[in-house]
Formats: C-alpha cells, structure tokens, sequence
C-alpha cells in the first residue's frame, strides 16, 4: 500500500456510498446500442430462416465462414478506432501478407513457417504504421495509412505481378474450410480471439488506457500513460490481425495475387461503426462490432441466398450503415452540439 | 427538428427491414419476368430442394460471372438462361460486385446451401475457386467452367470460346495482314483480372519466334491497362508517344480495344496505326465505322453462354459425363462432342470467334 | 434619448431541468463600463448568451435604447451593434488576423462582392496600431499568443464600431501587465463611444475599470451597486452567499530535508539556467508574467518535455525524467494548467478519473481492477470533499473548483512527494479557493512538497514559503515569504534581469 | 510579445516552402523524365497530359473545399459513374440533345447526390467518412440498376457529345479549358467570395463559426453540393473523353482525388488548403500518371512509386516544418 494522503475528512461530505455496490440502471442498461444491433440481427435471422428453406442448422453455422476473414481484422479495428485513429492500409496489408506467404512456400519453405512469415509481415507492417502515426503527430492516420495502403499493395503488385500463386498443401484448407464438430474451424478461432480481445479491451489495464487516450490523448500522456507505446502496438496488432485475414483468406480461395482484399478496410471499418465505435474516437465496444460484423455477414449471405443481385446488395448495405448510424445518432445518444476538431 | 430526425431515422430503419423482407415476397410473384427463372419454376423448386439434390431432370442450373455489370457477361449470361428455359428448367444468374475470387466463393457457397444442379463459373482465377467448387462437387453438384476456365481438378468440363491454336492463328494473321507483315507492333492487354489472356500473350510469343514468317515483325510492348478506361488511354497514348514508328496494337480485352480506339480516333491517326483485338461490337462500331479498326473479333457471347446451358443440363440428366468422346445435342447450336483439353482436363470447343468488320458491324452493334 | 442603452426585465432561462436564469433584471447606461460579476456557474455567460442572441429566454423582456427587440440569432444582436469577446478564444487558427478581424462585416465592393483584402489589411493594420499592438495583420492567427488573439478580439469588436461590447473573463488568461494593458484598451474603447459589459470574477478587475457592478448568484440577481459605494467584504458576501473567513489558511510547517533539486536546467527556446530547491512540508512558488517559462520549467521537471540541459535531483539522487511515468516513480506529481484538456476526461466518472492517476495500483496482473479503484476513489473524493452525488457523476458534471479537487485526488493516488500545482485556482471561484488552499496547506502539513505556480499576487503572498520569481525564461529574484511583497515581485517580474 | 517577430517569420518561410519544395521536386522529376524519354517534352505529351490531369483537377478543387470544411468525400467516384451514367443514357435516348444540356443534366445529379451527402453530414451529424463510405455503396449500385448493368457505347452517343472531350480552341482541349475556367471560379470563390471564406472559417473553428453566426450547416450542405456538382461534371466530361458509360466507371478513383489533395497540402483536419499547391499536386500525380508508361516503369511498380512519393512529400513536410520551429525556438533569446 502505498503513502497515502491522510487528509482531514470535512464535513461536508455528500457523496452516496450505496452506488458503490450496484449501479447498474435498468432505463441505461436497455438503451444500449446493443440491444438494437442484437434486434437487428434477431430481425435478419429469422427472415433469412422464413425466406429460405436452405438457412438452416448447419447452414447458419456454414455462413461464417464466408465473413470471417473480415471478422479479425473488426477485432483490431475496435482498438483503432477507439483511440480516434484510423487504419485504411489493413487490406493492402493483407494482400501483401497473402503474396508473400505464397511465393515463401513456393520458394521451398515449409507452411507452417510461410504461416509464420504471414503474421510477421503483418506485423511488420502494422508496425511501421504504428511508428510512423506516432512520430508524425502533425499528420492524421488517415492520410499515413493512406500512403502505406498504396506502398503495400504496390510491393505486393511487384512481387507477384499478375500471376497468381498458389499450390499449398492439403491441409492448409482446413483453416477455412475445416470443421471441429459443427462448428467451423474460422467461427471457433473467431470466438477464442474475440474473447481475448475483449477481455484486453474490457478488462485489462491496456483496455483502459485505450479508452483514456480515446478520450482525451494529453490527459493520457499527462496521467503517465505511454500513448506512444500503446499506438504502436495497436497498429502492430491490427497488422498482425491483418496476418490472420491474410491466412483464412489465403486458406479460403487456395491461390493468391496481389489484388485480394481489395477494398476490405472500408467494409471493416463500416462494421466497426455499425457496431457503434465512434470514430471521434473513446466510445464504443467489442460486443458492438461483433455482433456487426454478423450482422453485415448474415444480412449479405441472406440476400444472397435469394439470388439478390449485387448492385441492390450493394445499396442495402449502404443504407444500412447510414440509417443505423443516424438511428444511434438521434434515438439513443444526444446529438453533439458540433464536432470535435 | 430533433423529433422529425427521429422519425426519419426509424423510417430508414424500417426502409432497410422492408428492404431485406421484400424481395423475399417478390421472388415468388416476380421472378418470371425478372429473367431468373421460368413461369412454374418457383414453385417446383421449393418442393424439389426438399427432396433432396439428387434429383435429376428439371433441376436449377447457376451460372457465376466475374463481375457485375458488364455487359459481355449479361449476354453470356442471357445465354445460359435462353438455353435453361427452352428445356423448361430454372436458371440462376449471380456476380459479384467486385471481379474477385472471394466475392464467387461466397456466392458459390450459397449456392450450394440452395441445392442447386449446376453450377457454371467464368472465374477470376483459375485456382482460387478449387476449394468451394470440389466442396459443391461433393455435394453431387455438377461444376462446368465457361470462357475463363478453372483448373482441370475443380471442374466436370470446360466449354472452351476456343482451342487456343485456333485463337493464335486467327490474331497471328490478323497481325501479320495488318502490319503488311513487318514492322513494330505491341499488346495492350488488361492486368490478372483475366486467367485466359496472359497464356495467349505467351504463347503469341512462343509462335513468333518460331515461325519464319514473322521474323520482320517486332513485338515491342506489352502495356497493361487494368481494364481501367484512364489507365488503357495513358498507356496507348504512352505507346504512340515511345514508339512513333508503331504499325498496329492488339488489345485482347474489350476495354483496352475501345479506349484505344478511342485515343487513335482522337489523334486522327485512324489509316497509320492499325487496331485489332477482342472487343464489344457496341463498343467498337463507332471505330470500325470511322475506319481506326478495320476488323476485330469476339465470341457469340450469347452462343457461348447457350451452349454452357446445355452442357449443364447435359450433365446433369447424365447424357454425357464430362469424358472424352461424348456427344449431346445444344439446341439450336447443333452437336458438340467433348475433347482433350490442354491442361488435363476435358472441354467442349464452340468454335472460330466472329469476324466483325464494317461489313457487318451494323447488325451486331445493337445486340452486344 | 433614454439613460439605459439596454435594459432586461425579469428574464428567466430555463434548459431541461435547470433554471439557468431567474428573474433576472440588468440595465447599462450609455458609456458606462458595468461588471458582471459572479462564482462560476451562477449564470453569467448564460446570461450574455441572451443578450447576443444564442439563448432566447423563456420570459422577460429586452430594450435597446428602449425599443422592446428581440433577438433569433448572433446575427441580429451584431446588427443592433451589440459584439461580444468571448472568454474561450473564438480565433480562427488558420486565418490571417485580418481576417479574422473583418469575419462577418468584410469589405466588399462591386456588383460580384469581391472582397478587398488590400484595404482589409490596411484597416485591420491601422485598428491594431491604433491599439498600440504589435502584430502584423497578415500573419496567421494560431501563431499569436493568447494576450495577442485577446488584443486581436477587441480590435474587431472596434472595427464593427459596436456600441455595446461584452468582455467575458477578458483576463482570465492575461498575466497582470497584460491585464494592465487590457484595461486601457478598454478605456480606450469606451471613449470611443461604447458602452461595455464587463464580465470578470476578479476584484481588481472591478475596482480598477467599472463604474457600476451586477452580481448574480445561483442564477438569480442579487443586485446593482457603485463600485465606489461596496465594500469587498459585501461584495464577497453578494457573490458567495456567505462569509469567507480565512482564505489563506496558513499554517506553521517544520520544513524538512530537500526533495526536489533542480540545476541548471535548460530548454531551447523556453528557458534557461533555472536552479531551485524544494524542500518536505515546504511550499515554492514560481510566479512571473505568463509565457516566462514557468509552466514549460513545471512541464520539463515532469516529463511531459526533454530538458536540453541541467540534472534534476530527488532525495539528492540525480534521475532522469524521460516521461511522466518516470516522473511518478520518482515521486513528483503535476496538477497540469489546463484541467479540462490535460488532467481530466470529462466523459468519464469521477472514480475512472481518479483511477488513471496510477492504474499500476488498480492492477491485478493484466487485469484491471474496478472495485478497488471504486474503493480508492470513494475514499479520496471524501476526503477531497468532491461535490457531486455520487462517485460515478461525469467529471464535466463538476464545478471548476471540484473538478480541481478530482485532479488533487488522481494525483494522491500515486506515491507522491512533490506535488506541482500550475495555476491550481484558475478559473476556480471564491468558495473553492479557499478549499483547494485548505487541502495545500494539509499536504504541506503532511510533508509534501509543493512547487506553486501562480500570476495571482495574493495566492503567492499568502501561501508560498519561498517565492522564485521568473522573467522571459530565467530566474530573476528569490525571496522569502517575509520580505515579499507585491511590489518587488512586479519589479522583478517585468524589470528584473 | 516580444517572440511575434520570429513567429511571423518562421510561418513566411514555411507558407513559401511547402509550394517551392513540391514545385522544385516536380521540375526535378520532368527532367530526370525528360532525360529517359525525350519525347515527354513534347506539346502533344504534354497536351495528352494536361487532358488526362483536367478532370482530376476539377474534382480535386471540389474535394478540397470540402476537405477545408474538415469532411472527406468518398463517394466521388461512385458519383462519377452515376452522373455519367444518366447523362449518357440520356444522349443515347435523345441524341439531338445540346451538349450543354447532357452537362447540365449530369450536374443536376451531382448537385443531387452531393446534397444528400452534405444534408447526411451536417443535419443526420454522421462522421463525413462513414456518411460517404455509405452513400458510396448506394449510388455505385444506382449506376449498375439504371444502366440494368449495360454500357452506353461510342456509337449510342451523339457527335455532339462526344465533341465536348475532343473539341478545343486552338491547341488547348475544352476539357482543359473547362478545367482552368472551374480553377480560376473556385479560386476567386475560396478567396474573394464572402461564403467562401466561410468554409475556411468552418473548418477552422466550428464552434466560434456558430457564435459568429455563420451558418455552419449551410456552409456543409453547400460545400458537399458544390463538390456533387463538379463531380457531376466531372462525370459528364469523363463519359464523353472515353465515349463509353460503364457502371464501373472511376471506381476507387477518389483516393487518387485525395492524395492530389494530400500532395497539395490540403490538411486533413480542415481550415488549410490552397488552391495553387493542390494545383501542384494535381500535377504532380498528372505527371507521374502520364510519364511512368512513357520511362517504361511496369504497371507493377506504379502503386509503389506512387505511394512513396506521397509518403515522402508528407514526411518532408513535417520535417522541414519541425527544423523551422526548433530554428525559430534557438533564434529566441532568454
């Protein structure tokens, strides 16, 4: 225990203790986000079930794996964005992990390691971000990540070219395609990660501090928290979790080029603000972007079950980003007066 | 202002709720003519996805492009449908928004979770769909490749545009006639997107250095222009500006042929640089009109698309089984009879593609 | 021609929940400067927010030269001639001074409205010198200093050739030659014609510029008097309700052995040569005009910014201060200058607030500990005797003076022996000063050091034990707390060398 | 008051540099081109360049005002195609329709597009990003439903129309001549516009923006409407320069809209921006677009070029401006 002030206690005192022990507000508690994303998703459940006879038992379970790839990399973004940073490289990041794996295997190299070499190039590269975010504080994410976007995927480009590589072994399959029990192996990984996530998050020292500096980044540095430090390693664990895109994706489609995961970092991003992260950055959690990240791949899988087309696929789930955006906007939270700048 | 924000914003809500339960009452009223399927189809096909997949006969056949909103693709396409309906069984079109390998495999998926008989892909990538299409395999679904093949193991059977031979003979002469046999000429071509283009690049390459006649021709660029419109008309013009002597560019993708068509209209340079390729007939008869392009070519796209229709329902009725040496009958297309592929597999080969030129351009160029 | 300019009768305001104004009754006279003064929170920036239009009350009336008006929007308050100048700056960071001055009312010509920049830098230029400013008028506002953008405020309020301007807590953020400076700027502007609402909860403010004086308390007017015919002891009472008895609550302190030593310290640009002691149960205040270096001198000590040269010694080992982490370890604490924007996040619980002052004691492993953060903090916040209904209140919540006493108790959660205090009482009212010098005077009690950087003249007489005195980045005098007085540490302040 | 001198100083040099430095190194760059491929320096390259930059810098001007504001517009591209779309749809339906006519057209759907996304930003207070990401989606699938996912050919489109991409006076192109007269308009706009410099003052400081009774949704609203309706002439001008509507038309295209911007030294955060350094950086990507074909760089490493020489530009930016200051902090006397 360390010396603490024992000051005179005054008399004034009106602080109620009782809160101590309980404060959990029921009127709060269910005007969460939360419950309107786990309703939505209750909503898209049941129609898919009602509109298609094939959604069903297995079938609900199979349709994971065709979201979770995105799905790791949401569990990092969480983290980004929460800090009021952004990270628009992470597709690149995979695709250039993608290649790179593929040509060390086909180079000679055993999977297990080029699966090795797959999260250490994501990490690397995250890595880089994480110190060039937090050495150029004049410069927003955005337009740092911008740059690395194109510089990954351009590596990528000049490795492979426009050929594609491929060839892996057998068993590399079974992290997309592979099942324990009924449930598949990307679902089950997808679970076990999400847990640790959530936990750092919610209830680890590191969460907290991720939430101050969200909040307001000079109190953090001024409360001793090493704001530098804990940006890198978020954007190395966003790389690294790009890594793990990289390898599901790779595992999914059984061959790469430089051209896969184009376009992931908007739709990852648009879950983890559907899931209610603001991007201004403090507010938000884990459970949000999780069930997001459901949401948007059962409601895709739903309307493709049905043989939708892709261009009125495209605008449901614009306008699904924006409604729900304006619906937390104006029916759960305040409005902020203005923008913070 | 707060309150009607509010109410606009659970009108959206309801807007995207609406959204997502609509179609599902639209499929069963408005699917005939919405071209996916054919009058009594819908009803048939619920009942039959609860008998299970194993039943033959009219069954529902898919075919999956590479992308959406192309229109070379809504022709195939139209195609595949036209040779389904006439049978009286149901056909699926699906594409992804993006040409991507992950946007078919998920598509792929759910059509496999649908039960469906066929399926019939233009891939993005010759390999990447190996695991989802042996995954519909197993499922007793028969996969047919059309256009831009897979690889010999993630397929029953590949109906070829054309034999590869065949395709260099035709541009290899086109080239030669064009360039009056010597002279410098490049390639521009689209980037991976397309798996067929760069083996014909290859082997174009392989020919010429083995035959005598065209020891006077010099390939002297391979540019690519992604199929993106600005990028095709930066590297043509990159082309013109680097080698002033260039006597003809041979674009085997529809957008690049068109873009440069379009930057040699605007140079004037129609008569002095001769341009040859795969295109639209759309696309192409303002510069076969105005004399840039004298002839081109390109595949029935509809054709192409019936008779991978046939070969489905082939299949699936079990007329023929993907060996060698079997024959069916497709429609209106006559007899085709299945042959070796290269690759190991085993393919049904249309035939010459189509010659368009000022002569006939006009009939074509409201159709595709 | 009626006596009062502008005259609100019986204005009440209410936001969901509170009444932010009641009753309320306020006149100014043609060219007289009027202060309005109050605790923070008792109503008065709502109540000019009625005035220029931000706010519309509920009920009451306004005149203006006694036409009944009534206000929609800023827009129209401009336009009937009435300017405020803001307490938090409203400059435009990324546009030029003059632009900033003519935003609003620009100089336009022709049929297109083209603007004249020409002139517009011309004129902006003359207001300034007329000011006696130095600062050029096409140099980008975020380079100025606060006393600069301040100077540039009045300047626009001159060029709307407004009647009435409002000066909200103008010398918040000046030092006392600044403060100097701005009350002849003032005089200035009313000779020109204006007549002015002062806003201020400074005394000296009062007595040195305002004829008459207004006080509102909990959102009610309590009155209008001459500042000549009040006495301070009343007007305390007006403004905090009650009687403050001992605000400088000294206490005898034996001073111990040496905590913090610092030697030759040096920064680039900031200061240089700065050497002092501080020892347990000793109280030091740095002092000097703002922008001498005493809170970059606070900063660097803490680690918030790397010295470029000079040692700093705790308990007479030398450490080096790498960041604030390593600062703590060591034992110094800093209430930092701005609590909103670096000591506090205002979203947050009063308890997680306290809890991020040393979140390695709420530790259990990886995990994060809530219930004994909650425990601590509870026990803190008492004894800090934070106002609020419970721990789990919003620190934005808070009243300036609790929230400083939040920032007090984050701190205490560390092992401490040295607390820096940066301007611990700004923008604090009179109630809660008197606390926050009753918790210094506790810890000094305790054998806490504490470095005491202060501009205000009585909170440095009345609390410091030694008084070091700072000018451009160097120190200029030292004295003890009996031969301080005011004067000397002016003279050293803004002459010494 | 004293360090005011020095402050003003620093910020002069700093204001000159920025537009010197990417000047310099742009020369730097056409020489090193112009010693690899002679015929970079030739005006028919040059007008090929100029032509292929004009739509670019249009849409650039655009986003810059609404980058000033401190918003971000994704969904250019998408309006591109959509706005492209109708107006060449409409040609090919009624080709005797005026050229003009097809603009405006195209215009008025960029004036559309633009004010929903505007209204999402200021009235529906959706992060610009995530407002436009969405909206994104929606008009690139609007594009793919009305064309019911065809193309609108060379052959489908009137001369007239078409005229408007090849025509010119004398050697200059219309569509650098319409890009020059949008530049010179915006500039008069952003500096000698009252409203215009609203935006800056939005950008700058939203809050003070409010209390000095600017109305700052108005000004939102207006700088995303003004942004749809450049794009939807940018949309207009690219459909007639390629002669072809296709539904994927300019898809991803407003990253290269933002890293013009980006190079131009157009802040993020809003409240900066320039339209002679964007000029630059629209330049300079116009340049390294039209010249890395021309010096025989593989498409492959053109994403690679590109993104460093952002990633350099930006680096060198904050460098320079971080020795300014520690100059200006020595030049200081204590």
């Amino acid at each position: 225990m360390s010396k603490m002030a024992t000051l005179n206690k005054r008399t004034n005192v009106e602080l109620d203790r009782s809160v101590l022990e309980h404060k959990l507000d029921p009127k709060k508690f269910f005007l969460q986000w939360e419950w309107l994303l786990v309703i939505i998703l209750v909503v898209i459940l049941i129609i898919n079930g009602s509109i298609s006879d094939y959604f069903r038992g297995t079938q609900v379970l199979d349709a994971t794996m065709n979201f979770m790839d995105k799905g790791f990399m949401v569990l990092a973004m969480v983290f980004v964005i929460l800090l009021g940073e952004i990270d628009i490289s992470v597709g690149s990041t995979a695709a250039l992990c993608s290649v790179i794996m593929a040509i060390a295997y086909n180079a000679g190299m055993p999977m297990e390691l080029s699966m090795v070499l797959c999260l250490a190039v994501g990490l690397g590269c995250g890595y880089i971000n994480g110190i060039l975010i937090a050495k150029c504080k004049e410069l927003p994410s955005m337009i740092i990540t911008l740059a690395t976007m194109t510089i990954y995927r351009g590596i990528a480009y000049i490795i492979l070219e426009d050929q594609a590589s491929g060839g892996f072994p057998e068993w590399f399959q079974y992290l997309s395609w592979g099942y324990v029990g009924p449930i598949p192996f990307s679902l089950l990984m997808f679970i076990i990660l999400a847990v640790v996530f959530g936990l750092l998050l919610h209830k680890s020292v590191f969460g907290r501090q991720v939430y101050a500096m969200g909040n307001n980044e000079t109190t953090s540095r001024y409360s001793g928290i090493k704001v530098n430090r804990n940006k890198i390693i978020i954007f190395t664990l966003m790389g690294l979790m790009a890594g793990a895109c990289a390898l599901f994706l790779t595992s999914r489609m059984a061959s790469t080029r430089p051209n896969v995961a184009q376009g992931y970092e908007l739709d990852v991003i648009a879950m983890v603000v559907l899931g209610g992260v603001s991007t201004a950055g403090g507010k938000g959690n884990m459970l949000g972007a999780i069930l997001a990240v459901f949401i948007v791949g059962y409601l895709r899988y739903g309307l493709g079950l049905i043989n939708i087309s892709a261009q009125v696929m495209m605008i449901i789930i614009g306008l699904l980003l924006i409604g729900s955006v304006l619906a937390s906007n104006f029916l759960l939270n305040k409005p902020k007066a203005l923008p913070k700048k | 202002m707060k309150k009607w924000m509010t109410v606009v914003c659970l009108l959206i809500v309801a807007a995207f709720v609406f959204a997502a339960c609509a179609p599902a009452a639209e499929t069963a009223s408005q699917v005939p003519e919405s071209s996916t399927e054919s009058g009594e189809a819908s009803a048939e096909s619920s009942t039959e996805a609860s008998a299970g997949t194993e039943t033959t006969g009219s069954g529902k056949h898919a075919i999956v492009f590479k992308n959406t909103g192309n229109p070379y693709g809504e022709k195939e396409m139209e195609g595949f449908e036209n040779a389904v309906k006439e049978a009286g069984q149901e056909a699926i079109l699906r594409a992804p928004d993006q040409p991507t390998a992950e946007g078919q495999i998920q598509i792929i998926e759910e059509l496999i979770a649908q039960g469906v008989d066929s399926i019939t892909v233009v891939a993005n990538d010759p390999d990447a769909l190996q695991p989802a299409l042996t995954k519909a395999m197993q499922a007793g679904i028969k996969v047919i490749a059309v256009d831009s093949g897979v690889n010999a193991q993630s397929r029953e059977l590949f109906v070829n545009q054309a034999g590869s031979e065949l395709f260099f003979f035709f541009k290899q002469k086109t080239a030669y006639e064009m360039c009056s046999g010597s002279g410098e000429f490049a390639i521009l071509s689209a980037t991976s997107q397309a798996t067929n283009q760069n083996a014909w690049i290859e082997a174009l390459q392989k020919i010429m250095e083995s035959d005598e006649k065209y020891k006077d021709m010099e390939l002297v660029k391979v540019a690519y222009g992604d199929d993106l419109r600005d990028k095709s008309v930066s590297e043509t013009e990159a082309l013109l500006q680097s080698y002033p002597d260039l006597k003809c560019i041979v674009a085997p993708t529809t957008v690049g042929i068109a873009a440069a068509g379009k930057v040699l209209t605007d140079k004037n340079l129609g008569g002095k640089v001769a341009l040859t390729g795969l295109g639209l007939p759309s696309e192409m008869a303002e510069y076969i009109d105005n004399g840039v392009c004298e002839y081109m070519f390109l595949w029935n796209p509809l054709d192409l698309g019936y008779l991978a229709g046939y070969t489905a329902m082939a299949l699936t009725d079990g007329t023929i089984t993907g060996a060698t040496g079997d024959k069916f009958e497709a429609g209106t297309l006559g007899e085709y009879t299945v042959v070796d592929a290269s690759d190991g597999g085993t393919e049904i080969i249309l035939g010459p593609p189509f010659r368009f030129d000022s002569s006939n351009i006009a009939e074509w160029k409201d159709v595709y | 021609m009626d006596e009062y300019i502008l005259e609100l009768n019986h204005i009440t305001k209410i936001f969901p929940g509170v009444k932010a104004l009641q009753d309320v009754n306020f006149q100014l006279k043609r060219g007289e400067i009027h202060a309005l003064m109050g605790e923070n929170g008792a109503g008065k920036s709502t109540f000019i927010k009625v005035i220029t239009g931000v706010h519309q009350p509920e009920e009451g009336t306004m005149k203006l030269d006694g036409q009944p008006v009534q206000f929609k929007s800023t827009r129209d308050s401009q336009e009937a001639g009435i300017v405020c100048i803001y307490q938090h700056s409203t400059a435009y960071p990324d546009l030029s001074v003059t632009e900033n001055i003519f935003l609003g009312h620009e100089i336009t010509k022709g049929k297109m409205k083209a603007l004249q920049w020409k002139e517009m830098h011309a004129k902006a230029q003359e207001l300034l010198d007329r000011l006696g400013a130095d600062i050029d008028s096409r140099a980008s506002m975020g380079t100025l200093s606060v006393a600069q953008q301040q100077l540039v405020e009045i300047a626009k309020a001159l060029s709307s050739q407004a009647r009435i301007i409002i000066m909200d807590e103008p010398t918040a953020a000046l030092t006392k030659r600044e403060s100097e400076e701005l009350y002849e700027y003032t005089e200035k502007l009313r000779e020109g014609g204006a007549s002015i609402i002062f806003i201020s909860h400074r005394f000296e403010d009062m007595y040195r510029l305002a004829d008459r004086v207004t006080v509102l308390r909990d959102a009610q007017y309590i009155g209008t008097w001459d500042v000549d015919a009040i006495s301070n002891e009343d007007m305390i009472i007006a403004m905090v309700g009650r009687e403050i008895k001992q605000l400088f609550p000294k206490r005898k302190i034996e001073i111990g052995e040496e905590i913090l030593k610092v030697e030759k310290l040096g920064r680039t640009g900031y200061f240089k040569d700065i050497s002092f002691d501080v020892k347990k149960g000793e109280i030091v205040a740095l002092t000097g005009l703002v922008g001498a270096g005493r809170s970059e001198v606070a900063e660097t000590i803490f680690g918030i910014a790397q010295p470029s040269e000079g040692t700093i010694y705790v308990d007479g080992k030398e450490v080096k201060v790498k960041s604030p982490t390593d600062a703590t370890c060591a034992g110094l604490g800093l209430l930092p200058e701005d609590r909103q924007k670096q000591a506090l996040i205002l979203d947050w619980e009063i308890s997680k607030n306290i809890g991020l002052g040393n979140m390695d004691r709420f530790r259990d492993g990886p995990w994060y500990n809530k219930t004994k953060e909650s425990k601590t903090a509870q026990e803190l916040a008492e004894k800090m005797a934070v106002k609020a209904s419970s721990i789990y209140d919003k620190a934005s919540s808070l009243s300036g003076g609790n929230q400083q006493k939040v920032v007090v108790a984050k701190a205490l959660t560390s092992n401490l022996k040295l607390i820096i205090m940066d301007e611990p009482t700004k923008g604090v009212d009179v109630g809660a000063k008197a606390a926050i010098y009753e918790i210094m005077g506790e810890l000094a009690e305790q054998g806490y050091g504490i470095l005491l950087i202060s501009s205000e003249m009585p909170e440095v007489l009345g609390m410091a034990d030694r008084i070091i005195v700072m000018k451009s980045g160097r120190i200029t005098a030292e004295f003890k707390s009996e031969e301080a007085n005011q004067e000397k540490i002016l003279e050293a302040a803004m002459l010494g060398e | 008051m004293k360090s005011s001198v020095n402050i003003l100083e620093k910020n002069k040099t700093k204001k000159i540099f920025r537009e010197l430095g990417l000047l310099i190194f742009l020369i730097v760059l056409c020489v090193v081109f112009q010693a690899i491929n002679p015929t970079f320096f030739t005006w028919e390259n040059l007008a090929d360049m100029l032509r292929n930059t004009s739509i670019l810098a249009i849409l650039a001007v655009g986003m810059m005002m609404v980058m000033i504001t401190g918003g971000i517009d994704l969904s250019v591209g998408a309006i591109v195609a959509l706005a492209g779309m109708v107006s060449a749809l409409t040609v090919q339906y009624v080709p005797q329709l005026p050229a003009v006519v097809a603009i405006l057209i195209g215009m008025g759907v960029g004036i559309g597009c633009g004010a929903v996304n505007g209204v999402l930003v200021a009235k529906g207070r959706i992060i610009p990003i995530i407002a436009t990401l969405g909206m994104m989606n929606v008009f690139r699938g609007l594009t793919y439903l009305i064309s019911g996912s065809k193309w609108v050919s060379a052959h489908q489109m009137s001369d007239g129309f078409k005229s408007i991409a090849t025509s010119g006076i004398g050697p200059l192109n219309t569509l650098i001549i319409i890009a020059v007269v949008v530049v010179l308009i915006f500039y008069y706009f952003l500096n000698y516009n009252r409203t215009g410099r609203y935006i800056y003052a939005v950008g700058s400081n939203p809050e003070s923006a409010v209390i000095t009774g600017i109305k700052k949704d108005r000004i939102l609203i207006m700088s995303y409407t003004l942004l749809g309706l450049l794009t939807g002439l940018a949309g207009v001008l690219w459909v007639a320069k390629f002669a072809s509507a296709q539904g994927d038309t300019a898809t991803g295209y407003e990253m290269n809209v933002i890293a013009a911007c980006v190079l131009g030294g157009v802040s993020v955060s809003g409240g900066t921006g320039k339209v002679g350094g964007l000029l630059l950086g629209v330049l300079l990507l116009g340049v390294l677009q039209n010249a890395l074909p021309l010096i025989n760089v593989s498409t492959f490493w053109e994403d690679f070029i590109q993104g460093i020489i952002i990633l350099v530009a930006i680096l060198l930016n904050i460098s320079v401006k971080r020795r300014a200051d520690k100059n200006a902090l020595k030049r200081r006397e204590i």
